[in-house]
């Protein structure tokens, strides 16, 4: 066999991975899932196929032609798209294990690990981190760019918010100072262009958001190109304002400008279904990661460093050199650098809202639909938000 | 709104023309001469991608702009083969350019930068940081441009022997003027510019090469080049307008006054209204798209 | 006339790529200073060794001597550099440009990117133009002249290139007869100033008027030359067609009946607003050709397109058969039984890109007789139509399915008026039906009118060729700015009344 | 009598068959090229490509499940095309079909009544370009542009607000099972692809055997000549938009309608979005004409359905094969190859 993958001779089996549309380079759960897949079939000793998709219509095909060779460990579906692909395929094939990450069927065959993660509750630790970084900075607005006006993502939008709210609530406690920070929020109908994400960011720079959460795929480089260009223009190396990543540890792509970045976990959750098939104890149903199961999460600077080193050694030199620094350590003292340029009680204010998230203390609202989102824009205050949260 | 907000969305509305108008006006110079192209969408893509490669591999955001333009050039000189040399279809090779495009960027930035989907340009070109947001010295290279192509297409002994060759090409050969000279080269003009606007997408505007970033400029150009019947000065006019109302509906957008997606529709609509209201038909040349044979 | 060939042909072969053998071995010799002619009926291969002259074509085989020197020619500029310009059958005009820059393109000055020196040019030109007494406004849009003018545009076109040799591909087809008298007055100046003219036309008495020798070929071989002083039009006929043709046309007495076509103070406008045809009123009755003469541009476009649908007229009616058709689309007055013989064949007559059967059919689809069932067309039966027509008319075509451009402009024309008699009308409108017709086409076309009109049906003919009107007009009417001049039968007055009445001068005003 | 026939009466024009033959299969060289080039094996890649599209039943029922909404989007451009007109509007009456298909299926459960909303509000969204082409001398390409994205974000507005599923928001509410289209044997294809196919016949009846589709390809060729001879070449064209949007609409539905496991809209419209634009090369490969785009839609069709097991098989990435597709469809664009091959050959014997 010729070919330009990884070929490792002597492998113990195979596993695979299909993505979705965003593909690889969507700085999102395909990546994550890639990276995930990789460590596991590195770990495990397991060829890894991976599987593009053009278009929505590929899914079933995608997968269909996988459980067909039958010789798979477990096939792992990335987006929740191909939720109907995975229950129709999975139910002609119930000998082959699957696993989508962020799908959910009710009646989802049992050869099916529905890996779902709570964005609601990563997002409200950014969305208190950055209400906190405007209140601080005496501003009252933060921002969010979403990309195209899909329900999934009104889980982030939904948790930000209440982030947002909680925070108003815990600056006023601490400093005893009434604040009202709004939420600048606008769906840029685009997962794909970069200057629209640009242009939405630089709107709300303009209209004083100080930190903008991005939620838009290939869309939100652009946010962190704004966030830069505004540091920039005021003879700033870092923020605030700031830009917040997603998904991924994104801090890296700018650092200074990003302060953070809500990670979603999606390599755990595929690193965990491999070694739950390699180790024959996988099960189908749905697996919930949230705060507690360490599914979501605010970035470290750890984590940023880890998903640095998952890039291939010279792409490392060539991005440090890129971005001035000499050596790694460079860059994780400047990434420290960036976040002190937050006060330490917010970082400990965002842990303390981390604490009763995981504790149950505090749910976090989750929008599913329209409705929900919009009841939660409408609500003035968390408890408010949280009595939304069945 | 206040006068910054004004001043920004004036700023953001020039940056986001220069793409657009660049391509247009290169679509207006080739279509002037007949050779039309539904490619530029993917040389966009292409140049952005190897635009930022030349950027960072000499060091100079200028480099990079030239590199696009290289890449503009290539397949223009593809085009220009297959429709004036080989007189084939003009749509079908651009559908063509497209889809390798959304082949080989993707590829290539994973297979050069080990980034997937993205890269964040190391070098790029100067630009003015103000407080209302970027001023790139593109926005004056855009609008010179335009404005010499309109002088040159209008005014000048090869402007004439072009816009014969694309209105009559039996007339100008009759007169001795070389019809497949004139077209191809003229198609890799077109493409030259397109290749320019896609260059500076990654190496001015974003900095960023990102595998999708094209996002249906290619086309948008098409449709301000016929807005402008044809006219380098009036495509600088449209280009701006639509980047105008992009940019508004981008700083509209957090005021929520209507569902969002009725506000992402404003560009569109507003560029009918000016269309089927104010400029009505628009002739393209006589012999647009018609392969020139002798015999 | 000098001695020495300025140009010469040898043993010129040309086959087309799709393997026709348009050329098969011409000689063809031009002296200094003279105007030859060159005959030859519709595809004789007239064109094509001009082209070949011209650099346009290059020739399979053969040679080419300019002043006794072999040349070859890679394209026009080759010749042109030579000193060989040509005037093209069909003209080579670049519609929106003005005349001035049609005619200083290609030579527009010094520097491609510095500005065209327009003033320059200009002044030029006028020298050119005031020197030949040939003018031409030189800042409109040419697609907005009248084709005489462009036609004009096309010969200093080639004059502004100083060329030695003019050659002039059927220059008189779209002309009218002033025009051409104007045309020849200049092609005899400039052979004066030691120009030499190559003159191709079917028209013998044009070639009998202005040229000093004929080459005449036929079907891609040289049948002779002759010096025009020894030849008559019967000789040159002869050796066009190979067969004695009868110029004459036939037209037996014959009392008209009822009136089939009535236009009563019909006001139509052009396409830049302004009133083209200003309350014409006529008739055209049964078994009758009324004809309209005048200087092309006098509102006949107008005036025909108005009477077949193709034009909203503002004020007045038009009748046929007592009904009135006012603006109704052409489908109806085709049912009507209205037949329309366009002025402008290759834009508005045929659709040069379908077949010869579509083509037969165009205007009759939704006719009974070619449908499968209502809405669908047999192609069958239109296939077996077309060729009837074709056989009927003797049209010459490579088949019924070829794209009706690969039919020579005489036949092309044929086609026509067989489609358009075929509708089996009461009313026939025929608008420059021989224009660019050979003669033994025209001939045929002529008398198919007569025959139409000898069978009863009603004739509108609209020609620019005044004989052509006089021949066979029963009654004709002179057309001036859109008015009539005066309505008279054609032998009750002289060649130059009516060319006075084209003057804009009324009979009434004549007859004082 | 020269043997020059036009291909508009003839059901095949051989030629144009054989061109496109060869333009495949240089374009499949020069594919071969870039693999080796990029370390692949050809001969490996193009196995699996072809074993994926056609090796198996359900591989076959793939590329012609892939083939349906391109042949449809493919006949809107072919139709105007033949009118004259760019029309690239085939996208937005997409949408529109298939949200009409969401919308009305939900009133009455029946399957005629989807597929006819659909083809009705393709039809109507096709009719703003029409009139402001024929009325207001607008361009088509501006305006099916502009209303293309128009047609995005209203589209993407009723999905993701007033039809989104409030059990599962990542789509719109499903078709109903009694207004699904019934498939074929044991596969995932529908009776879609028939009904395509059979829409392909009809529009090729349309245009060269009615007298309805004789005025509309004259007022394409030549308007003034059409209004000539009786056909209104407004009207022409006005219709060449309704129906290429009754194309698109019905392609739009069908897509909703006949396609196992959806059948919904996703969330983002990421099953209706790019039909329209990939049915432009599927016309112009099948030579704008009704017949040769069944064929083209199945070949475009079969490299869709082929690449899953290319991936797989051949360890090729998806962006490669999208390169090799952009080569075939750019050496279809070469003219003449039969005659340039032909040509070869000789000087080569001489
Ligand atoms: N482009 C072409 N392709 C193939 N054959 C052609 C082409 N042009 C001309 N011919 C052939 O060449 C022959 C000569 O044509 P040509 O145009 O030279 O005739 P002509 O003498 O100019 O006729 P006319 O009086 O009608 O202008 C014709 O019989 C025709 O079949
Ligand atoms: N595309 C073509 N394919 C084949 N033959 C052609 C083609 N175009 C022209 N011809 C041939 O060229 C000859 C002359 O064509 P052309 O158009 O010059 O006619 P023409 O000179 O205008 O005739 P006429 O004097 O009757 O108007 C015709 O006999 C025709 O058969
Ligand atoms: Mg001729
Ligand atoms: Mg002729």
């Amino acid at each position: 066999i010729s070919g330009g993958g990884e070929t490792s001779t002597q492998t113990k089996g195979k596993i695979a991975i299909v993505y979705d549309v965003g593909g690889r380079g969507d700085l999102s759960f395909n990546d994550m899932a890639y990276i995930g897949a990789k460590k596991a079939s590195e770990d495990f000793n397991l060829e890894l196929v991976e599987l593009q998709s053009n278009t929505e219509d590929d899914y079933v095909k995608n997968l269909e032609t996988l459980a067909q060779q039958g010789d798979y460990l477990v096939i792992i579906a990335v987006g929740f798209m191909m939720t109907d692909a995975v229950k129709k395929v999975a139910a002609e094939y119930p000998n082959q294990h699957f696993a989508i990450i962020d799908g959910f069927d009710p009646e989802m065959p049992d050869n099916v690990m529905m890996i779902l993660f709570k964005e609601n509750e990563g997002s409200a630790l950014v969305g208190a981190l950055s209400a906190l970084i405007a209140a601080d900075s005496g501003k009252d607005k933060v921002g969010i760019v979403l990309g195209m006006e899909i329900p999934v993502l009104y889980k982030f939008e939904g948790g930000y918010r209440f982030g947002v709210a909680w925070a108003e609530d815990y600056y006023k406690q601490k400093t005893g100072k009434d604040v009202k920070i709004d939420v600048l929020y606008q769906y840029t109908g685009t997962f794909t262009d970069p200057a629209k994400g640009y242009q939405a960011a630089k709107a709300q720079l303009d209209q004083g958001a100080w930190v903008i959460y991005q939620v838009a795929g290939g869309t939100g480089v652009g946010v962190f190109q704004a966030v830069e260009e505004y540091l920039k223009a005021h003879n700033q190396k870092m923020g605030p304002p700031f830009a917040v990543g997603v998904d991924s540890a994104q801090d890296w792509i700018k650092p200074g400008a990003i302060i953070a970045s809500m990670m979603k976990r999606v390599d755990v959750g595929v690193y965990t279904a491999v070694k739950d098939a390699v180790e024959g104890n996988f099960k189908g149903g749905v697996v919930e990661l949230g705060l507690k199961e360490g599914g979501v999460g605010v970035s470290t600077v750890d984590d940023v460093m880890a998903m640095f080193d998952s890039l291939p050694a010279d792409t490392q030199q060539q991005k440090l050199k890129e971005l001035g620094f000499n050596s790694k350590d460079d860059l994780k003292k400047y990434l420290e650098d960036t976040r002190k340029q937050v006060p330490d009680w917010i970082w400990q204010a965002v842990d303390e809202l981390k604490g009763k998230i995981v504790s149950g203390e505090i749910k976090v609202p989750k929008a599913f639909n329209k409705d929900e989102i919009e009841a939660i824009r409408n609500a003035k205050t968390w408890q408010e938000m949280m009595q939304l949260a069945k | 709104m206040d006068l910054g907000s004004i001043i920004s969305i004036l700023i953001t509305s020039l940056m986001a023309m220069v793409p657009i108008v660049l391509t247009s006006v290169g679509a207006v110079w080739s279509e002037r001469a007949g050779v039309v192209s539904i490619g530029y969408e993917g040389v966009l893509l292409m140049s952005a991608f190897f635009g930022a490669i030349v950027a960072e591999v000499t060091g100079s955001g200028i480099m990079g702009l030239v590199g696009g333009i290289a890449t503009g050039v290539i397949f223009g000189m593809l085009h220009g083969v297959l429709t004036v040399y080989l007189k084939g279809d003009h749509v079908i090779p651009g559908i063509g350019i497209n889809l390798l495009a959304m082949g080989v960027v993707p590829f290539g930035i994973l297979a050069y930068w080990g980034t997937a989907g993205q890269h964040q340009v190391a070098v790029t070109l100067w630009s003015w940081n103000t407080k209302y947001g970027k001023i790139s010295p593109m926005i004056f290279v855009t609008i010179a441009i335009s404005v010499i192509t309109w002088w040159v297409l209008f005014k000048t002994p090869l402007g004439l022997r072009v816009r014969s060759v694309g209105e009559n090409p039996e007339a100008a050969d009759a007169l001795g003027i070389n019809v497949e000279k004139y077209r191809f080269w003229s198609t890799v003009y077109g493409h030259a510019l397109a290749g320019l606007g896609g260059a500076y997408m990654s190496v001015a505007w974003l900095g960023v090469v990102q595998k999708t970033m094209s996002a249906g400029r290619g086309f948008i150009a098409l449709a301000n080049m016929v807005f402008s019947g044809w006219n380098p000065l009036v495509a600088l006019l449209g280009g701006w307008l639509f980047g105008f109302f992009d940019a508004l509906a981008a700083w509209l957008a957090p005021l929520h006054i209507i569902p969002g997606q009725f506000i992402l529709m404003l560009p569109y609509i507003m560029t009918l209204i000016i269309v089927a209201g104010i400029i009505g038909k628009a002739r393209p040349p006589k012999w647009d798209g018609r392969p020139y044979k002798r015999e | 006339m000098g001695e020495t060939p300025i140009l010469e042909m040898k043993g010129i072969v040309k086959v087309y790529p799709d393997g026709t053998r348009a050329l098969k071995g011409v000689d063809l010799t031009v002296y200094q200073g003279e105007i030859l002619g060159l005959l030859g009926e519709n595809g004789a291969g007239k064109t094509t060794l001009m082209k070949i002259l011209f650099g346009m074509l290059h020739p399979t085989a053969g040679k080419i001597y300019v002043r006794g020197k072999e040349t070859r020619f890679k394209s026009p500029a080759d010749a042109l550099a030579n000193g060989i310009g040509m005037v093209h059958q069909h003209f080579t005009l670049v519609e929106v440009f003005d005349a001035l820059h049609n005619i200083i393109l290609g030579m527009e000055g010094h520097g491609m990117f510095s500005k065209i020196d327009v003033d320059k040019a200009r002044e030029k030109l006028q020298r050119l133009m005031e020197d030949l007494n040939f003018k031409v406004p030189l800042d409109v849009p040419v697609e907005e002249l009248p084709v005489g003018v462009q036609q004009r545009i096309e010969i200093l076109k080639m004059l502004f290139r100083d060329v030695d040799v003019l050659i002039l591909d059927e220059p008189t087809a779209v002309l009218t007869p002033i025009e051409v008298e104007e045309l020849f007055a200049v092609l005899k100046k400039l052979k004066e100033e030691g120009k030499t003219i190559i003159f191709i036309s079917h028209k013998l008495n044009e070639v009998m008027e202005l040229t000093d020798r004929v080459t005449v070929i036929r079907k891609g071989e040289v049948i002779g030359t002759v010096n025009t002083s020894e030849a008559t039009p019967q000789l040159l006929a002869r050796m066009m067609v190979g067969r004695d043709v009868v110029l004459r046309i036939q037209k037996p007495p014959k009392e008209p009946g009822e009136p089939i076509l009535e236009v009563k103070d019909l006001w139509v406008k052009g396409d830049r607003g302004e009133d083209a045809v200003r309350g014409l009123t006529f008739q055209v009755r049964a078994g009758e050709i009324f004809g309209i003469a005048g200087v092309e541009g006098n509102g006949q476009t107008e005036l025909i397109e108005a009477i077949t649908g193709l034009r909203k007229p503002e004020k007045g009616s038009v009748f046929l058969n007592g009904r009135d058709i006012t603006g109704k689309p052409p489908k109806e007055l085709y049912d009507a039984g209205m037949a329309h013989i366009p002025e402008d064949r290759t834009h508005m007559g045929l659709i040069l890109d379908m077949t010869v059967t579509e083509n037969a059919i165009l205007g009759l689809q939704w006719r009974k007789e070619f449908q499968r069932w209502k809405g669908a067309i047999d192609w069958g039966k239109a296939k077996k139509h077309t060729v009837k027509l074709i056989e009927q008319f003797e049209i010459s075509a490579p088949g019924v399915d070829a794209p009706v451009k690969s039919l020579s402009g005489g036949n092309q024309q044929k086609l026509i008026v067989a489609r358009e008699v075929s509708k089996e009308p009461v009313l026939v409108i025929a608008s420059q039906p021989t224009r660019g017709v050979d003669v033994a086409s025209t001939e045929y076309i002529r008398n198919y009118l007569i025959k139409l009109r000898n069978e009863g049906k009603a004739v509108l003919l609209v020609s620019a060729d005044l004989d052509e009107v006089i021949q066979l007009s029963d009654r004709m009417g002179i057309i001036y700015e859109g008015e009539f001049m005066g309505v008279v039968k054609p032998e009750d007055v002289t060649t130059e009344e009516i060319g006075m009445m084209m003057g804009g001068i009324r009979y009434e005003e004549l007859k004082k | 009598m020269k043997s020059s026939k036009s291909d508009a009466l003839k059901f095949f024009n051989f030629k144009a068959l054989i061109e496109s033959l060869i333009a495949i299969f240089v374009g499949f060289l020069l594919g071969a090229i870039v693999l080796l080039v990029f370390g692949y094996s050809p001969v490996e890649t193009y196995y699996w490509l072809f074993k994926g599209a056609l090796g198996s039943t359900n591989g076959i029922a793939s590329t012609l499940a892939y083939s349906t909404p391109i042949m449809l989007t493919a006949l809107t451009f072919a139709i105007s095309a033949r009118t004259g007109i760019f029309n690239i509007g085939a996208e937005g009456s997409f949408y529109f079909g298939a949200i009409a298909a969401v919308i009305f299926t939900n009133i009455w459960g029946n399957m005629w009544f989807g597929l006819a909303m659909g083809m009705l509000l393709g039809a109507l969204w096709s009719l703003p370009a029409a009139f402001l082409k024929v009325y207001r001398g607008v361009h088509e390409v501006i305006s099916t542009i502009m209303l293309n994205w128009i047609a995005w974000f209203f589209v993407l507005w009723l999905v993701v607000g007033p039809y989104a599923n409030p059990n599962d928001p990542n789509k719109t509410i499903r078709i109903p099972e009694s207004a699904r289209l019934p498939l074929i044997g044991n596969t995932d294809l529908s009776i879609a692809f028939i009904i395509a196919v059979i829409a392909s016949v009809l529009t090729y009846y349309l245009l060269w055997h009615t007298v309805f589709g004789f005025g509309m390809r004259a007022s394409g060729i030549n308007p003034k000549a059409a209004r000539y001879g009786g056909v209104n070449p407004n009207k022409a064209i006005i219709w060449s938009f309704v129906i290429g949007g009754i194309m698109s609409g019905l392609g739009g539905a069908m897509k909703i309608m006949g396609e196992p496991p959806t059948y919904a809209i996703s969330q983002g419209m990421a099953n209706v979005y790019g039909l329209g634009f990939d049915g432009i090369g599927v016309a112009l490969v099948g030579r704008n004409h009704p017949l040769g785009i069944i064929f083209a839609a199945i070949f475009f069709g079969m490299l869709r359905a082929g690449t899953p097991l290319m991936q797989i098989g051949a360890q090729v990435p998806l962006e490669i094969i999208k390169v090799i597709q952009g080569i075939i469809v750019i050496t279809v664009a070469i003219p003449g190859l039969y005659d340039l091959i032909k040509k070869a050959f000789k000087r080569g014997e001489a």
